[in-house]
């Protein structure tokens, strides 16, 4: 089993209800981001555009994190999810220099790093994520990426650091782009 | 408030012979004396619970809230499942719900500022506050013979049914002045009254029907983010989706096709699609000939006044275009367009809305499922309006209330005459910070005598009273909300007791009575006791059980109820108008000023002075003043700017995040610059919000303006506020 | 000889809860009760004006320096610190402090109230106004003070009781982490005589009652 | 110097595994280090790798839980490193106590050595991380090994100037080398970022315009290379003050260094952020 989210770059409308979700459920410092609304660069896509990519853990095949932690403070479950526990955790913020997705972020008030665990939690209860369950748009899922059809999915996004290093399990769908009119209305 | 004690260092130091026992209520180490504190009663476990609320936010939206509250505490809000319409989700402003209820900055306490603007206040009880305002409001009777020196600005901070015991409250005392109509959407209102006869629009969850969406003028990515869920279900269902807008939008980012148009000139873009239509006999003649009056006039007007090409040309938009466009909406059934109050906020506003309506209506696309013009609808609003409707005492003096325009409210207050106004109740509202021309506001409020503001933090227009009162959040107390867009009924639960002294605009107005009364009997027809939850039972009638299939509105503690009736707009051909058909000739707008037919007004231009339009659209992180002052939102974005398209970022010389300063005649506001061909080169935007902090206002630059409609549907006519000019240039 | 030792210890919890007290009233806005809070204090002096306790000389020495003089701008002062409308340049909740973004009933309030709760205590009114507002935990403070004097009177002991060690324990716990930076907020803001030395003498009592306890 | 703890603990630790290296070989190569001298030399040493070790727990969100970062041995050379010092301490200690006693430490020397020098080296290899491209290469290792090569002997030759020893030429021209040597590999490495691209560019850009960057340059490379021509030219290889002030400069330019080593770098970004 490989639990992975699918960010479905085509419906995001870069809200940023997932990540408040997230805040919400868990009550976060405000300055601490588990979840993320990244606005893909303009002109990635051939014409302007607004679109957006929604990214918390990538709970990455070979974590980076986890190799990098010298307190054992990370471990990955069977189901690919990759799991930070706070009572282990000393602060030396190794993870944070090893993670290229900048994913996991220090806690000034607890001194300890903290990150998103897919709502595992909720997931053993049989919920969504806080963020899936919160998106209007639906453009956030949970995938077992060892039994999903992965045909329309790709394993990044332009901009999205080189997935060799870790072996992220997130997967994208991307944007569609509509055709654009503009006038000849230049002021 | 008088020097009352004075303790000097030598009556502290006097060694007195008296020897104090006990201090005050707090007793002594032997006798020790609870005062905030007590011992626990009972070994209560604590218990988390869970609350129907329903955001009362001025939204399209309108959720309904499930809150969960731990031993007593707010720790989190989630969408409901029971609506079809929320689905379990809420927006990124919902979900801040927590945060901004327990900001140590709420105003606590009821308070006196002893002069106005100097920032020194003094905590008052409820009682003093009543007092100092019955006393008030008597000597302006006294003294002006009527109570129309009191003039009431109450408006949208919280639209649950019952806060409009606010407007109630008011009149319980007699005539007053009134801040009438609203800043948001009057034109439009004002065009669908027209054609229609009233604002009313297809349940959005039937979005999913249509076969071809224009969406004109909104941005539902940010300010409808519910129905932007159907849009994407139509598409997925075979939906073409066409965005409109001179801002290439999040919504817009999603569509087919995305037209850019040249601001204010949607009207010129559906009449030239409409003479295609007509051109080409693409349009249903068998309903117009059924369902409306003056269509050979429309038609006629069309042939005599409008082309395709001038629509080109008006547009910025190609001929092929509007026509293939015009082509695929009159032959793609069922056809819906979603007009935006965005694209109203203009001087020709009112009359752009009357030609996209009559698109719909010569297509035939009206009254029917996956069809229509959607603006807004107000059918499910047919409350009792208890707490608003209060009886005015007898011989309070005046004739009957005086209106003022909300839009132009600084100068409608100072122009006031015979009587004078002299005190303002302020509710629901900041309008220091979003009204127009803030500086003749700020006259205004120094013009007054007493001004008291019921609100929950402070801001620019507290910060300007006399007198300012808690009030409660939407979790603090109960109530009952629809929404002007969905259909959903949401009963409010009280979900947390109310922090700190905190009361609900009814209550203020219960115990305001009682004191009124108790200085004058007679003096105030408002009741002075109900229980709250009682107040909102009491907001029901028999018509809105029969539209929502309920016996009483006690069902709704069960989860939100959708209206079973009436969900596709004028089903029934029977439109509201004063012939009962769609008028395309309206006699009702000529006698409001206007011509009778859906027709070209000319858009303002830009000067030499004052050459780019500044649009203040919405933001996604905020509604209007609200929200985006919380730390979640400064999170995620804590820096207004400019966006400007590069062509007129390198004709003034600006660099991306470069400060620029963006003026015009009344005011100035210097913001970063943010370069994006995501706006076209004739305007630059600012998003409107109150960034906590930061001085920066749009509003400082924003005349005014009328739009061309609002007058008989809401009071006043609605403001123009896409038509402000600027100039910018590098600080 | 432990009547004289049970004596003092007594006699030095009476100061301290005085002294509480004072600032408890001052923290509760009770400006009726504030003259006498400071009498109470005053009269424990001895009669030659010398108190026995290092405590209050300390105290009136230090309230001898400074000018406490009411006027009516110490209450508009008093009320941009603690109680609004606008935003509290001195805010009197400990969760203001220690929630990193300043908020209240969070989870810093619910510690508060959680320690309440063990002794038996709770805030009237709940959920009305956060656990933790300044002169609610004085009170509790006061509270402990009582519960403790009276174990010590009745059980004819005169050694530290839990009482006394569960207020070390608050005081460590929620007053040290927030008290004096909140003082420092009301030195940093405050120009208002009394309100200023309200705040001098404050933090300068608690650094005494630190230092002396060794917390 | 926001990262001044680690920044003192790997020039600390470093210094002392270089000092720990010379004082071996010297005590193997010339054997006629007095036991007093040596017996202080690594006394010196052993408390420098002391006060580095506690140093580095400031580092951390929870000092007192500091133990708890040799858990993963495996894969993670922050554990790796900690063991490293944790061992190369007590083996200060022991050659210390070897010194002082007169005993036999040709053992404990060289086991000492040995660690030293692996200790350095797994304080570089914990910066080979791809999400910082300006570090995934060979260049933090080659830094902490030639801060150990350039302060080590300098350290021994100030202990030693204490009391009264001097080590005269053949201390000039190791410095000298090792200096030549940090200075190119320093231009090298910059101008291999520099010309990588993206990200390592901007570490590059980042380290030039760094306020630093010209005081390290003197302190630690150009005065220091001048003293030494000076001295050559003066042929008076026993000033004892240009030794003192030689490794100052020294020590200086390398907590300089070293503190642009973590003010500069910069992360991978992600969709440009």
């Amino acid at each position: 089993m490989k639990k992975a989210f699918v960010v479905k770059s085509d419906r995001c409308v870069g809200c940023h209800a997932c990540e408040m979700a997230c805040k919400n459920e868990y009550q976060l410092e405000a300055t601490i981001r588990w979840r993320k609304v990244y606005q893909l660069p303009e002109n990635e896509f051939g014409v302007p555009s607004r679109h957006f990519a929604s990214l918390a853990c990538n709970h990455c095949e070979n974590p980076a994190c986890l190799a990098a932690c010298p307190a054992k403070a990370y471990t990955k479950r069977e189901d690919g999810i990759v799991i930070h526990h706070t009572e282990r955790c000393i602060g030396c913020k190794m993870c944070m220099m090893a993670c290229p997705y900048k994913v996991p972020v220090f806690n000034e008030k607890i001194k300890k790093v903290e990150k998103c665990h897919m709502c595992a939690d909720k997931q053993d209860r049989g919920e969504k994520p806080a963020c899936v369950a919160g998106c209007p748009m639906e453009a956030l899922e949970i995938v077992d990426l060892d039994d999903t059809n992965l045909a329309n999915m790709r394993s990044f996004l332009p901009g999205f650091p080189d997935i060799a290093i870790t072996k992220p399990t997130t997967r994208f769908i991307t944007p569609n782009l509509g055709i654009q009119v503009r006038g000849n209305n230049n002021g | 408030m008088d020097k009352k004690y004075a303790i000097t260092r030598r009556s502290f130091l006097r060694n007195s012979a008296i020897t104090v026992a006990s201090i005050g209520l707090s007793g002594s180490i032997y006798e020790f004396l609870f005062s905030g504190l007590a011992p626990v009663t009972a070994a209560k476990i604590s218990d988390v619970k869970k609350f129907l609320n329903a955001c009362p936010r001025n939204c399209y939206d309108t959720c309904s809230i499930v809150s969960t509250v731990a031993d007593g505490i707010l720790t989190k809000v989630e969408g409901s499942t029971l609506s079809s319409y929320t689905r379990g989700k809420l927006c990124a402003k919902g979900y801040s719900y927590t945060r901004s209820i327990y900001s140590p900055d709420r105003i606590k306490y009821p308070m006196k500022q002893k002069v106005r603007g100097s920032g020194n206040w003094e905590r008052i009880s409820w009682d003093e506050a009543y007092t100092e305002i019955a006393q008030k409001i008597l000597q302006i009777k006294k003294e002006y013979g009527s109570t129309l020196p009191i003039c009431l600005n109450k408006y949208s901070g919280n639209f649950d049914i019952m806060h409009y015991g606010i407007e109630g409250m008011l009149t319980s005392i007699g005539n007053t002045t009134r801040a009438t109509g609203t800043p948001c959407w009057p034109a439009g209102i004002d065009a669908q009254t027209f054609d229609f006869g009233t604002t009313y629009c297809n349940d959005p969850e039937d979005i999913v029907n249509a076969k071809y969406l224009i969406i004109w003028g909104a941005n539902p990515a940010w300010c409808s983010v519910h129905s932007m869920y159907f849009v994407k279900e139509a598409q997925k269902r075979g939906c073409k989706l066409i965005v409109i807008d001179p801002i290439l939008t999040q919504t817009a980012s999603q569509a087919d096709l995305y037209i850019q148009i040249k601001p204010s000139t949607d009207g010129a873009l559906a009449l030239g699609m409409a003479r295609y239509i007509l051109d080409n006999e693409l349009y249903d003649g068998e309903w117009l000939a059924k369902n409306s009056k003056g269509a050979e006039e429309f038609f006629s007007y069309l042939q005599k006044n409008i082309t395709v090409e001038w629509a080109a040309q008006k547009t910025g938009i190609p001929r092929g275009v509007i026509e293939s466009m015009a082509r695929e909406y009159a032959t793609t059934k069922p056809a819906n367009i979603w007009i935006g109050y965005g694209m109203q906020r203009h001087t020709n506003g009112g009359q752009n809305v009357r030609a996209i309506d009559a698109l719909a209506a010569i297509t035939g696309n009206i009254g029917k499922s996956g069809g229509g013009a959607q603006y807004a609808q107000l059918q499910t609003w047919g409350f009792a309006y208890y707490a608003m409707m209060q009886k005015k005492p007898e011989n309070s003096g005046g004739k009957s209330d005086r209106l003022i325009n909300i839009n132009n409210f600084g100068a409608e207050v100072l122009n006031a005459n015979e009587p004078p106004i002299k005190m303002m109740w302020i509710a629901c509202r900041n309008p220091i910070s979003q009204d127009p021309e803030t500086a003749v506001v700020n006259k205004a409020f120094e013009a007054m005598d007493l001004v008291v503001t019921a609100d929950m933090y402070m801001n620019s227009t507290v910060e300007m009273s006399d007198i300012v009162l808690p009030v409660t959040t939407t979790f603090e107390t109960p109530g009952v909300n629809v929404s002007y867009w969905h259909y959903w009924l949401s009963l409010n639960e009280q979900a947390i007791t109310p922090m700190y002294e905190c009361k609900n605009d009814v209550t203020i107005a219960m115990e305001l009575s009682a004191k009124l009364n108790e200085l004058e009997q007679g003096s105030c027809t408002f009741p002075v006791s109900g229980d709250l939850e009682e107040w909102v039972g009491k907001e029901f009638n028999d018509a809105i059980y029969k539209q929502f299939g309920i016996q009483d509105w006690t069902e709704l503690k069960k989860g939100p109820i959708k209206a079973k009736t009436g969900l596709i707009a004028w089903q029934d051909g029977k439109f509201k108008t004063p012939s009962g058909k769609y008028e395309l000739w309206s006699d009702e707008a000529k006698k409001f000023g206007h011509f009778p037919l859906p027709v070209y007004t000319e858009e303002l231009q830009p000067n030499d002075e004052f050459p780019l339009r500044c649009i203040s659209a919405h933001w996604k992180l905020g509604i209007n003043s609200q929200f985006q002052n919380l730390d979640w939102m400064a999170a995620i974005n804590n820096e207004p700017c400019l966006e400007m398209h590069p062509i007129v970022a390198n004709k003034f010389g600006i660099k991306d995040k470069e400060p620029v300063k963006m003026y015009n005649d009344i005011g100035y506001i210097v913001l970063p610059a943010k370069i994006t061909e995501t706006v076209s080169p004739d305007i630059v935007v600012v998003y409107e919000a109150w960034y906590k902090g930061k001085k920066i206002n749009v509003n400082y630059t924003v005349k005014a303006i009328p739009a061309d409609m609002g007058k008989k549907a809401t009071g006043s006519p609605g403001m123009a506020f896409h038509d402000n000019f600027v100039a910018i240039k590098k600080v | 000889m432990l009547q004289n030792h049970k004596y003092k210890m007594l006699k030095e919890m009476e100061t301290r809860y005085y002294i509480y007290s004072l600032f408890k009233i001052y923290y509760q806005g009770d400006w009726q009760a504030i003259d006498k809070a400071l009498q109470a204090v005053n009269d424990h002096q001895d009669d030659n004006g010398q108190s026995a306790e290092p405590l209050i000389n300390g105290l009136l020495k230090k309230i001898s320096k400074i000018n406490l003089v009411m006027d009516e701008n110490s209450i508009y002062e008093y009320n941009k610190l603690f109680v609004g409308p606008g935003k509290l340049l001195a805010s009197p909740f400990e969760s203001s402090y220690r929630n990193q973004l300043g908020l209240v009933m969070q989870d810093e309030t619910v510690a508060v109230r959680n320690f309440y709760k063990k002794i038996g205590v709770e805030v009237k009114g709940k959920n009305g106004v956060p656990d933790d507002h300044l002169a609610l935990e004085l009170e509790f403070i006061c509270y402990l003070l009582a519960q403790a004097a009276k174990q010590i009177d009745k059980e004819q002991s005169a050694s530290p009781n839990e009482y006394l060690l569960l207020y070390k324990l608050f005081f460590v716990q929620h007053i040290k982490p927030w008290v004096y930076e909140h003082c420092n907020d009301v030195l940093l803001h405050g120009v208002n005589p009394f309100c200023h030395g309200m705040a001098e003498i404050f933090k300068e009592f608690l650094e005494g009652e630190e230092g002396q306890n060794a917390m | 110097m926001g990262e001044w703890p680690v920044v003192l603990f790997t020039v600390l630790s470093q210094m002392a595994a270089g000092a720990f290296v010379t004082l071996w070989v010297l005590d193997q190569r010339t054997k006629k280090i007095g036991t007093e001298m040596g017996s202080f030399a690594s006394l010196g040493i052993a408390l420098i790798t002391a006060i580095s070790l506690a140093v580095s727990t400031s580092h951390l969100g929870q000092p007192m839980e500091a133990y708890r970062a040799l858990s993963h041995i495996g894969t993670s050379w922050l554990s790796g490193e900690i063991l490293l010092f944790g061992m190369f301490f007590a083996l200060t200690v022991i050659y210390w106590y070897q010194w002082h006693c007169g005993m036999e430490r040709k053992f404990i020397g060289a086991i000492g050595a040995s660690v030293a020098l692996l200790a350095v080296m797994s304080s570089g290899m914990i910066y080979v991380l791809p999400a910082r491209p300006a570090w995934n290469n060979l260049g933090p290792m080659f830094f902490f090994l030639l801060t150990a090569a350039a302060l080590g002997p300098l350290l021994i030759s100030v202990l030693f100037k204490i009391k009264n020893v001097q080590l005269g030429k053949n201390l000039y021209i190791f410095a000298s080398v090792v200096l030549v040597v940090g200075l190119t590999n320093f231009l090298l490495y910059l101008s291999t970022i520099i010309s990588m691209g993206d990200i390592g560019t901007v570490t590059g850009k980042n380290i030039i315009m760094n306020g630093v960057f010209w005081p390290r340059l003197l302190a630690g490379w150009l005065v220091p290379l001048g003293i030494i021509a000076y001295t050559a030219l003066q042929k008076e290889w026993n000033i004892s003050r240009l030794v003192v002030a030689l490794f100052i400069l020294t020590f200086i330019g390398e907590l300089l260094g070293r503190s642009m080593f973590y003010e500069t770098v910069t992360a991978l970004t992600v969709f440009g952020f």
